[in-house]
């Protein structure tokens, strides 16, 4: 049982998960729904998955609205690049070496949802020896802009979240 | 579309547009796929639809479903939470895949791997 | 009024959604590598998603919503598979 | 004692002590020779019973019901011909018996002998006292297959073996014809019976198949009796032991042809056909074999000819046409049985005593062995007709037959008497040569055994038969007389010519013709011994015509060389003709059906097409025609193209309202993926080769030939569905289905409840089916061996640990655990979420699109995707996942849930459901479909699992068996320990 | 539709009758795979193609072909799916067997002509 | 039939089921579970058979409704002369081929215990089921399972045939669902007998498209018939096959055969309107073909187990023209022919491995896969080789004996069944008369007599071959396990030989119930409605 418990987040992520999937908040859904979590948690824990704690809720959700604007920005530019070849004429794209100081695993996880639900930039590789990762960036201005975007816009703050 | 006979009209509009919307993302995204050149720039292209583009719609089904029932249809919020933690495996895996290969072919359009200096130092290896 | 601007808007972004398929299966056929026809399948299967939400609203029934959240769920793993083989030249070591 | 018991006992008792002497101990040969001798006696005793009733006129008969619904009984049935028939098949059976109790080496396994011999000697006492045609050919057959047993006895001689196999096959042949003709004859006398049949004479010669049953039952009854040109088998039979040959090549076997057309005379003879092929067959045979026997050097060859010869002078007579001659035929049968069994056996005891049987090295032997000399002098005297011995009188018959038919004849047989005379001499030329070879001149030399006299109880059944040859031929009328009579009587009724059994009938042209043949004979002899002496085996002018040669390469030819070319020719070994076979043959029957009604208009309205639908069918038939395009060098894009087409059915299934179809499809899909492609890494690279293939024409022949049955196959099949599709008729059991589903199947979601209820039992059937699959897959996987070239790790590994190993110091973590972090983050976050889908489609399936079945598939991927991102070691050592245990549980949760209904009386797979009122939850329904789809559900995600994870533990097995580059040993190790250190 | 439908259904057959008949074990896995879907579709077809009428009935309703699509063949293509399933990675796995212990991916277990 | 008679019909495919369910659980550790579980099993459906026969044997045709739905709607599974027929045949088969395995094969890989249980319930089902798709499922079950049987033990053979052999059946398993879809599409129903009462009054324009469905249905059916040209894979996989599987196998082409006959009789009788006797022709056509070509194979090799593949392919042909003849006494006699060969092919199928074991090329019986790997031998290769039986005495009489009983069956020679069941084709299809006989009448006397005597050559070649020629080949080592079901085998052989009459009595109501089948329609499309039930 303290297994089951050790993850209350997914727990209650789970629950939402299925309160939304039978679009019931009934008692027997929810009572059903809490069972079934608990035993999801169990599943995940048997994975032996290292811990995750996130703090600053707060901090989420203002990560979280960051990310949505930047979403749509990034949408906005790759739809303007691909539907006018002429401009895209100057444009450079390439891989970035980034640097970084986040180990969490689930930091890194956020980072690479992040990157890649921002059009425009992929996660490629990484290199735990040397806690680096490669980003492969269809617009290149300026390889130096990117590790700092990357730095300061999102892994200081999902160290926050996540450390 | 009988069923729709019945929606308030500023409902319909918005519906509309974020069909419209979602789907035109997601048509850019493919066309993407078609013209840009490399595949290190295609990567980006279909993140159009699975962002922004299915986002769109999955609204434009809330409002919809919403409207229609009278009551809140929220389990399109799912979709949007799956898309984005399995999208992210699929494409690092896809991408990592393409650097490997290109780099065992020698390709000079990617980054050759960083070697250890430690390792450099050391003669006959 | 709103059935008709609703059933154009739909037909529309079904045409959209149909013609990314087929920009995706172009690329499928195209290649030129096979991390090109992955990336294509993997656009087919959120385009077919998109679609296949957009034919709920057209009908108006929710039944469909599970094809989509299915596709979104485990579309992925047939084209995380695919990437694993290509990396690696087996999916499971 | 009652008819059918004796006749029964006589039948019955010898395949009784066959089976008896079959049981004894290898050794026991005085014990077997005494069962045998007994049996063949006693059968003796029981003819001998039967002929007080038989002499009268009467017939002993019994019926027993077999078949009795197809005409078939078992009917015996012994008249005069009959009776005189088994006398002989036990008489000269007891006598042969005890020549071989003599004859026989303690060596050999003699109970095995007498076995057959018994059994033989029941199924000849069966062919003759058959009242059933059909029983007839049953004993007949199983005369073939015991004589072939006793011809092979000593089947360590490839000559014993070469002589059964012709034996058999020739008479067996025969008897399959025997057998159709019969079946012919049934037809057209509307009876098997014998009686039935001897009585509608008339009707079967008039019959327009008369000809076809003669043809065929004549084919039995000459091959049997050896007749021209099926006779080359009996010389061959002759490295039987002897006691075999004196009994079935004189007495028995060769005698059952005899017997079945003197048995059918009275209906099948009197036309043209019978005198042209059974005067003709008899004529060639006994000219033939006549001349034959003169020129062979082994004593049992020369009886062997003899005896072909003499029965092909029965067969003439019989083939004459006339009653008397059906008499002398009779008569000469028995005559012929005496000498030639006597003969046989001295040319046995010669053997037995001197070791050889090669006329040119014996000599003299009168003197060694004095009694044996006169007997065989006697017999074969009798053989050449000499007047006073049994032989002379028969033939002196046949002489007057042959005179007075000639005029009635066809033009071939018109030589007739000359054929007869010469015969006759050539007759008593072998006769000589038997007698004044072996006998007579200077002391042998060289022989491998000094002779002497046999024991005298070895020489007793000579002595019997010769006694008999000589009493018949003095006194004929007095001894063979009453049993002739009696004999013919009982074939021709009463109509019996007078003839008479005489010795002297006055200076007459057959005593003129018997004086002729006798002197002409010496003569011949005289003129031939020297010839004879030193001359090599086989007859002048037509030695090269060897029959056996030319049997077996007509065999060869036909049932080896021919057939193979012909199976080649009409079969076929390899997989593509027999596909492209089946499907022409679909479309062919499907089309032929269509041609032959005509196709209307279909009586539903087609809707309109919707535009977006065919443009995703656009996509899926490229996905699909590109599929076919890259299947043999682009794999990986056949496949995705194959992703493809099943997202288009998907969404067609989602378009026509079939949302659970959609949903399995697409978990389906996923699922064939992976494994596909888990079995992709033990394909071989394939790469374009120029001139792989054969010319370029015929590749191309066989492509166009290909795309013109894959064109029609695909042009059909759209043509038959759209006929389907606008086709609807007017009750459609789904209208039930859609009424009940809800009210008595408790579910809204029709299909599923279709699945687990109303036609609960497919899916029941399909678990199992899934099930097995799993299980073989499973057992297949056991014994898998890669192909050499996919033993080692696959190369883009190989590449990566090299360029990890170049770039890294040893001992230093691993780059597996490091690129994989955030993907093993995400999909183990997945994994609960997967489950919970899982159980979400499961529970709702009876009201909603889901169930069992695509629930367990997203289990399955859930763990597979565990197994694909963490690797096999990672992932087992975390889920104890036991596949089997699921697969089982699966199936006793889905048959368990069927048979509960038992325990409630109802039948098998009795759905029960109900709603339930729980406090806080409320009202929810329990049904027992339910139950049953959790089985279903249990039952996939194990064999989904064994499946998968069985094709993935050989990625293991092999990773194990390779060695790693040698620079970096630790490597994957260390990964996996990263990988596994993180918890 | 139902025209679109059948020509979709043809097409597949083609497609999938032509790989059936090459010579490599993996093309003909395909060919079957596209072969199953045309049937599946054809099972799917028989009871005629309807839009938005899942039979799916309002709780405690007796449905009518009137308003549902027929859903025999639904449950019919289910089945026929599953099985189809089951005996493709069967053949799969045999032809990986037949691959190693005949050293060739022809389906005759020896190339031609030799 | 009230109480738990009731259930009887439904015995055959539960016993197995469960049998089979409960070995998985088991697993290849406990083996020795496994094997009492599949003799109380195999025993038991012998048992079930013999009673359902007894059952059988009257009017009265016994349906099973499943799930207690009316008979139209849900499944039904039918039991009249003909199912019980092809119940005890595959249960003595069953019986004999499980015994048989017990002295080793079973120990040959992995899961046989199971995989045989459900071979015996597909079986079963497919003979009892009144029901097209379910028919189709049970086909499967049973082409499932026979895939597994096949593949037993693996080795290059095997595999190779195998992969004709799934890919073939794959193929017709389309065909089939093809042809049965059709069906629904076009009449409506799926009941088998609710079909054959709506044949009359479909529409003439419809007619068209269900008679090509079921001519494609049709084709599914002589593929597994292996009607020439479309089973040339028979012989191919039944040779490689084990012996036990070879065994069960020999009656699988004869459930093609049993699906032509129920369904084809059913739906193209007298009472089927413009469709009566549709496609009888091609049927008698190719029987005839099919017994030329399986004989001229028969001639062509000298592989005995090739030699009775081969045979099954002349069994197959001679069913298929005997039925396509289209006369109830004819088919009385077709299912005699049936009985007797199916015992005798399956007896012939075990023989052949005791007597190849003397020879020396048992050698490579068990096929075992050399460790590619290196990983050393799996654990149940390790007692594979261990030798079986020991010496008994005359083994090599007996072996000799039985090798000539099958040698007699086969083709048709007296004094065995295989005689008597040609003369029951043959008899009532010459019949009486006072005109000449049809061309096709004797193109069938002839087909029999004539691969009668192929098989007489042929089976005297390799018996010569096996049992005189070879020099004093050392006698088999044969365990009592062995002969003994081909001793049974052989031995019902006997007993259909000696009670004939019986035997055929049976057969001809058989055949007289199956081209007039008022009973079956009525008893299924006229049975009891369901009574109401269920919740609230
Ligand atoms: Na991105
Ligand atoms: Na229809």
């Amino acid at each position: 049982m303290r297994r089951w418990l050790r993850y209350p987040l997914l727990t209650l992520a789970l629950l939402g998960l299925w309160l939304l999937l039978n679009e019931s908040v009934s008692p027997g859904a929810f009572l059903l729904g809490g069972m079934l979590a608990l035993g999801g948690a169990g599943a995940f824990a048997a994975l032996t998955p290292p811990r995750p704690r996130v703090r600053r809720l707060a901090a989420v959700l203002r990560l979280l609205r960051d990310v949505l604007v930047e979403v749509v920005r990034s949408n906005n530019a790759v739809a303007r690049i691909i539907l006018q070849p002429g401009r895209a004429q100057g444009r450079r794209s390439g891989f970035v070496l980034i640097p970084l100081d986040m180990k969490n695993p689930y930091g890194l996880a956020a980072l690479t949802c992040i990157l890649t639900a921002t059009p425009g930039t992929v996660w490629v590789d990484y290199d735990a020896a040397r806690s680096t990762f490669l980003l492969h960036v269809l617009d290149l201005i300026d390889e130096e802009a990117w590790v700092r975007i990357v730095k300061d816009k999102w892994e200081r703050r999902l160290m926050e979240i996540f450390e | 579309m009988t069923h729709a006979a019945d929606l308030p009209l500023w409902a319909a509009v918005l519906v509309s547009l974020l069909l419209l919307v979602g789907s035109g993302l997601a048509l850019i995204g493919s066309i993407g796929l078609l013209r840009l050149r490399s595949f290190y720039d295609r990567i980006h292209a279909p993140t159009l639809g699975t962002t922004l583009g299915i986002g769109c719609v999955l609204l434009a089904s809330m409002a919809f479903f919403s409207v229609l029932q009278t009551r809140f249809v929220l389990h399109e919020i799912l979709i949007a939470v799956f898309m984005v933690i399995t999208t992210p495996v699929t494409l690092m895996l896809l991408a990592r895949a393409a650097l490997y290969r290109d780099r065992s072919e020698g390709s000079t359009e990617v980054p050759t791997l960083p070697v250890d200096a430690a390792q450099n130092e050391r003669p006959g290896v | 009024m709103s059935a008709t601007l609703l059933s154009w808007s739909v037909l529309v972004a079904q045409f959209f959604l149909v013609a990314a398929m087929g920009c995706a299966v172009f690329r499928v056929l195209r290649g030129p590598r096979a991390q090109d026809r992955v990336l294509a399948l993997d656009t087919l299967y959120v385009n077919a998603a998109i679609l296949v939400l957009v034919f709920g609203i057209r009908t108006g029934v929710t039944h469909y919503f599970e094809v989509a959240l299915l596709i979104t769920l485990f579309g992925f793993v047939a084209t995380a598979a695919l990437s694993k083989f290509l990396m690696r030249g087996e999916v499971i070591e | 004692m009652a008819d059918a018991t004796l006749l029964l006992i006589l039948v019955g008792l010898p395949f009784a002590g066959a089976a008896v002497a079959g049981l004894m101990p290898t050794g026991a040969r005085n014990a077997a020779s005494i069962l045998a001798g007994a049996v063949a006696l006693a059968g003796l005793g029981l003819v001998g019973a039967a002929y007080p009733v038989v002499s009268e006129g009467g017939v002993l008969r019994a019926e027993f019901a077999w078949m009795p619904t197809l005409g078939l009984n078992l009917v015996l049935r012994m008249d005069g011909f009959a009776l005189i028939f088994a006398g002989m098949v036990t008489g000269i059976g007891a006598l042969v018996v005890l020549y071989a109790r003599y004859y026989m080496s303690s060596d050999d396994p003699v109970p095995r002998f007498f076995s057959f011999l018994l059994a033989f000697m029941g199924a000849m006492t069966g062919v003759v006292v058959s009242g059933n045609l059909i029983q007839l050919v049953f004993f007949w057959e199983l005369t073939s297959l015991f004589s072939f047993l006793l011809i092979g006895y000593w089947h360590h001689t490839a000559a014993a073996r070469d002589g059964a196999r012709m034996a058999l096959t020739i008479t067996g042949a025969g008897g399959l014809a025997l057998f159709a003709g019969v079946l012919v004859l049934g037809h057209i006398v509307g009876s098997y019976d014998l009686d039935a049949v001897l009585a509608a004479g008339d009707r079967i010669r008039e019959h327009p198949l008369y000809l076809s049953a003669l043809i065929l039952i004549l084919l039995g009854a000459l091959t049997k009796s050896a007749q021209f040109p099926f006779h080359f088998w009996l010389p061959h039979a002759m490295s039987a032991p002897t006691p075999v040959s004196a009994y079935l090549h004189s007495a028995t076997l060769v005698k059952a042809g005899v017997f079945l057309m003197a048995r059918l005379w009275p209906v099948l003879s009197g036309t043209d056909a019978w005198i042209l092929i059974v005067g003709t067959a008899g004529l060639i045979t006994l000219v033939i074999g006549a001349f034959i026997a003169i020129f062979q050097n082994d004593l049992k060859g020369l009886l062997a000819y003899s005896t072909i010869s003499h029965l092909g002078l029965i067969t003439l007579l019989l083939g004459l046409n006339s009653k008397l001659a059906l008499v002398a035929a009779v008569f000469h049968t028995l005559n012929h049985a005496a000498f030639k069994a006597s003969l046989f056996m001295a040319a046995g005891i010669i053997d037995h005593e001197t070791g050889t049987r090669d006329i040119r090295r014996l000599s003299g032997l009168n003197r060694s062995m004095p009694f044996t000399s006169r007997l065989a002098l006697v017999a074969a005297a009798a053989m050449a007709g000499v007047p006073l011995l049994n032989g002379f009188l028969s033939k002196e018959m046949f002489f007057a037959e042959a005179l007075s038919a000639e005029a009635a004849l066809p033009g071939v047989l018109n030589i007739l008497p000359l054929a007869a005379m010469l015969a006759s001499a050539f007759a008593v030329t072998y006769s000589l040569r038997f007698i004044h070879g072996a006998f007579f001149g200077p002391d042998p030399v060289d022989l491998p055994r000094q002779p002497h006299e046999p024991v005298a109880w070895m020489r007793f059944p000579v002595e019997i038969l010769v006694l008999g040859c000589i009493m018949v031929g003095v006194l004929p009328a007095a001894t063979i007389g009453p049993f002739l009579d009696v004999a013919v009587r009982s074939v021709l009724g009463d109509d019996v010519p007078y003839y008479s059994l005489a010795v002297w009938h006055g200076f007459n042209r057959p005593l003129v013709m018997s004086f002729v043949a006798l002197a002409g004979g010496v003569l011949l002899y005289l003129l031939l011994q020297r010839r004879l002496q030193s001359g090599e085996d086989g007859p002048p002018l037509i030695r090269r015509i060897d029959g056996r040669r030319i049997f077996e390469r007509t065999m060869v030819f036909l049932s080896w060389r021919l057939a193979r070319r012909v199976e080649g020719l009409t079969g076929t070994r390899r997989l593509q003709p027999q596909l492209r076979l089946i499907v022409g043959a679909a479309i062919l029957a499907a089309v032929a059906a269509v041609w032959l009604r005509g196709l209307g208009p279909g009586n539903l309205k087609p809707s309109p097409v919707d535009p977006v639908l065919a443009l995703i069918w656009m996509v899926g038939a490229a996905c699909a025609l590109g599929a076919a395009w890259q299947a043999k060098f682009h794999r990986l894009a056949a496949l995705i193209l194959l992703g493809g087409v099943g997202l288009v059915v998907c969404i067609t299934f989602v378009w026509f309202s079939a949302p659970d179809l959609a949903l399995t499809q697409l978990t389906v899909e996923v699922v064939t993926t992976v494994l596909l492609l888990l079995g992709l890494r033990w394909l071989p690279k394939r790469l374009q080769v120029a001139d792989e293939r054969g010319p370029e024409v015929l590749t191309r022949t066989r492509r166009i030939r290909d795309l013109t049955l894959a064109v029609a196959a695909g042009g059909g099949m759209a043509l038959f569905a759209y006929a389907v599709m606008t086709r609807t008729p007017p009750e459609l059991l789904a209208q039930d289905f859609l009424r009940r589903a809800y009210t008595e199947g408790g579910g809204t979601n029709v299909v599923n409840v279709i699945l687990v209820d109303f036609r609960g039992f497919d899916t029941l059937g399909e678990i199992f089916v899934v099930a097995t699959v799993a299980l073989v897959t499973y057992a297949l996987l056991r014994r898998f061996r890669p192909a050499p070239d996919s033993v080692e790790l696959p190369e883009p590994q190989r590449d990566q640990l090299e360029a990890d190993a170049a770039r890294m110091r040893d001992g230093e973590a691993g780059r597996l655990a490091d690129w994989l972090i955030v993907p093993f983050t995400l999909t183990r976050l997945i994994f609960p979420v997967m489950l919970t889908v899982a159980v979400f489609l499961l529970l709702r399936g009876h009201d909603l699109p889901g169930g069992g079945f695509s629930a367990g598939m997203v289990v399955a991927i859930a763990i597979i995707l565990q197994y694909m991102i963490g690797g096999t070691d990672w992932t087992e050592r975390r889920l104890r996942l036991l596949p089997q245990l699921w697969v089982g549980v699966g199936l006793l949760l889905a048959t368990g849930t069927g048979l509960a209904a038992w325990f409630f009386g109802r039948p098998f797979l009795t759905t029960y459901f109900a709603y339930a009122e729980l406090p806080v939850i409320g009202r929810i329904p329990t049904a027992s479909a339910l139950l049953f789809d959790i089985g279903v559900f249990a039952l996939v995600v194990g064999a989904t699992l064994l499946m998968l994870v069985a094709l993935a533990h050989q990625s293991v097995r092999g990773h194990r068996a390779t060695p790693r580059p040698p620079a970096a040993p630790a490597t994957r190790e260390a990964a996996r320990a990263a990988a596994a250190g993180e918890d | 539709m139902e025209l679109v439908v059948s020509i979709g259904i043809g097409v597949l057959v083609g497609s999938g009758v032509w790989l059936l008949l090459r010579p490599r074990t993996f093309q003909v896995v395909i060919g079957l795979c596209l072969l199953s879907y045309a049937v599946n579709l054809f099972i799917f077809s028989t009871g005629g193609l309807r839009s938005g009428a899942a039979a799916i009935l309002a709780p405690g309703e007796a449905g009518s072909l009137a308003q549902y699509a027929d859903p025999v063949p639904q449950a019919l293509v289910l089945t026929a799916i599953v099985i189809g399933f089951a005996t493709t990675a069967l053949l799969l796995v045999l032809l990986l067997a037949a691959r190693g212990l005949t050293g060739t991916d022809h389906v005759d277990g020896r190339e031609r002509g030799r | 039939m009230t109480g738990w008679m009731n259930h009887l019909v439904m015995a055959p495919i539960v016993v197995p089921m469960l049998a089979g369910s409960l070995m998985i659980l088991a697993g290849d550790r406990w083996r020795g579970l496994a094997v009492a579980l599949g003799l109380v099993s195999t025993l038991a459906l012998v048992v079930l058979a013999v009673t359902m026969l007894a059952v059988a044997d009257e009017p009265v045709v016994r349906i099973y409704r499943l799930g207690d739905w009316p008979t139209l709607f849900g499944i039904v599974l039918v039991l009249d002369r003909l199912s019980a027929l092809m119940l005890v045949l595959a249960a003595v088969l069953g019986l004999s081929a499980f015994v048989f395995s017990l002295a080793r094969w079973h120990r040959a890989g992995a899961h046989f215990h199971p995989l045989f249980q459900f071979q015996l319930m597909g079986l079963n089902g497919a003979f009892l089921t009144g029901d097209l798709f379910n028919l189709f499922v049970f086909f499967e079950v049973m082409l499932a399972a026979s895939y597994g049987m096949a593949l037993h033990g693996s080795g290059t053979a095997r595999v190779r045939a195998g992969l004709h052999y799934i890919v073939i059946n794959l193929l017709a398993s389309l065909l089939f669902l093809i042809g049965v879809s059709a069906v629904y599409g076009i009449a409506g129903t799926l009941n088998i007998a609710d079909l054959a009462m709506r044949m009359r009054d479909i529409a003439a324009g419809d007619r068209a498209v269900l008679e090509a469905g079921l001519a494609v249905l049709g084709i599914a059916f002589l593929v597994k018939a292996a009607m020439w040209p479309l089973g040339f894979w028979l012989p191919g996989t039944y040779s490689a096959a084990s012996a036990p599987a070879a065994a069960i196998l020999s009656i699988l082409s004869k459930v093609g055969v049993y699906a032509i006959l129920r369904v084809w009789l059913l739906l193209f009788g007298a009472e089927a309107g413009a469709s009566a006797g549709f496609g009888g022709g091609w049927l008698l056509v190719g029987g005839l073909l099919t017994i030329a070509f399986g004989s001229v194979a028969v001639l062509a090799t000298q592989n005995l187990s090739r030699l009775a593949g081969a045979s099954v392919l002349v069994s197959s042909g001679t069913l298929l023209a005997a039925i396509g003849a289209g006369q109830v006494s004819v088919t009385g006699g077709a299912l005699f022919y049936l009985a007797s060969s199916v015992l005798a092919i399956g007896a012939f199928f075990l023989l052949i491995e005791l007597v190849e074991r003397g020879r020396e090329v048992g050698a490579d019986v068990l096929a075992v896969t050399r460790e590619a790997f290196g990983a050393g031998a799996e654990e149940d290769e390790a007692d594979a080789h261990e030798e079986v039986g020991v010496a008994i005495p005359g083994t090599v009489a007996i072996l000799g004996s039985a090798f000539m009983a099958c040698a007699v069956l086969l083709a048709g020679l007296p004094p065995l069944s295989g005689f008597l069941a040609k003369f029951a084709i043959l008899a009532p299809l010459l019949g009486h008369g006072d005109a000449g006989l049809p061309a096709a009448n004797w193109a069938l006397l002839a087909a029999l007599v004539l691969s009668g005597l192929a098989t007489v050559i042929a089976l005297l070649r390799a018996g010569i071959e096996v049992f005189w020629a070879s020099p004093a080949a050392k006698a088999p080592r044969v365990g009592l396990v062995e002969i003994a079901p081909v001793g049974l085998l052989l031995a019902l052989c006997v007993a259909l030989t000696v009670g004939a009459g019986p035997v055929m009595g049976y057969m001809q109501a058989t055949a007289q119930s199956l081209h007039a089948p008022q009973d079956y329609l009525g008893a299924v499309t006229g049975a009891p409605a369901r009574a109401p039930r269920g919740g609230e």
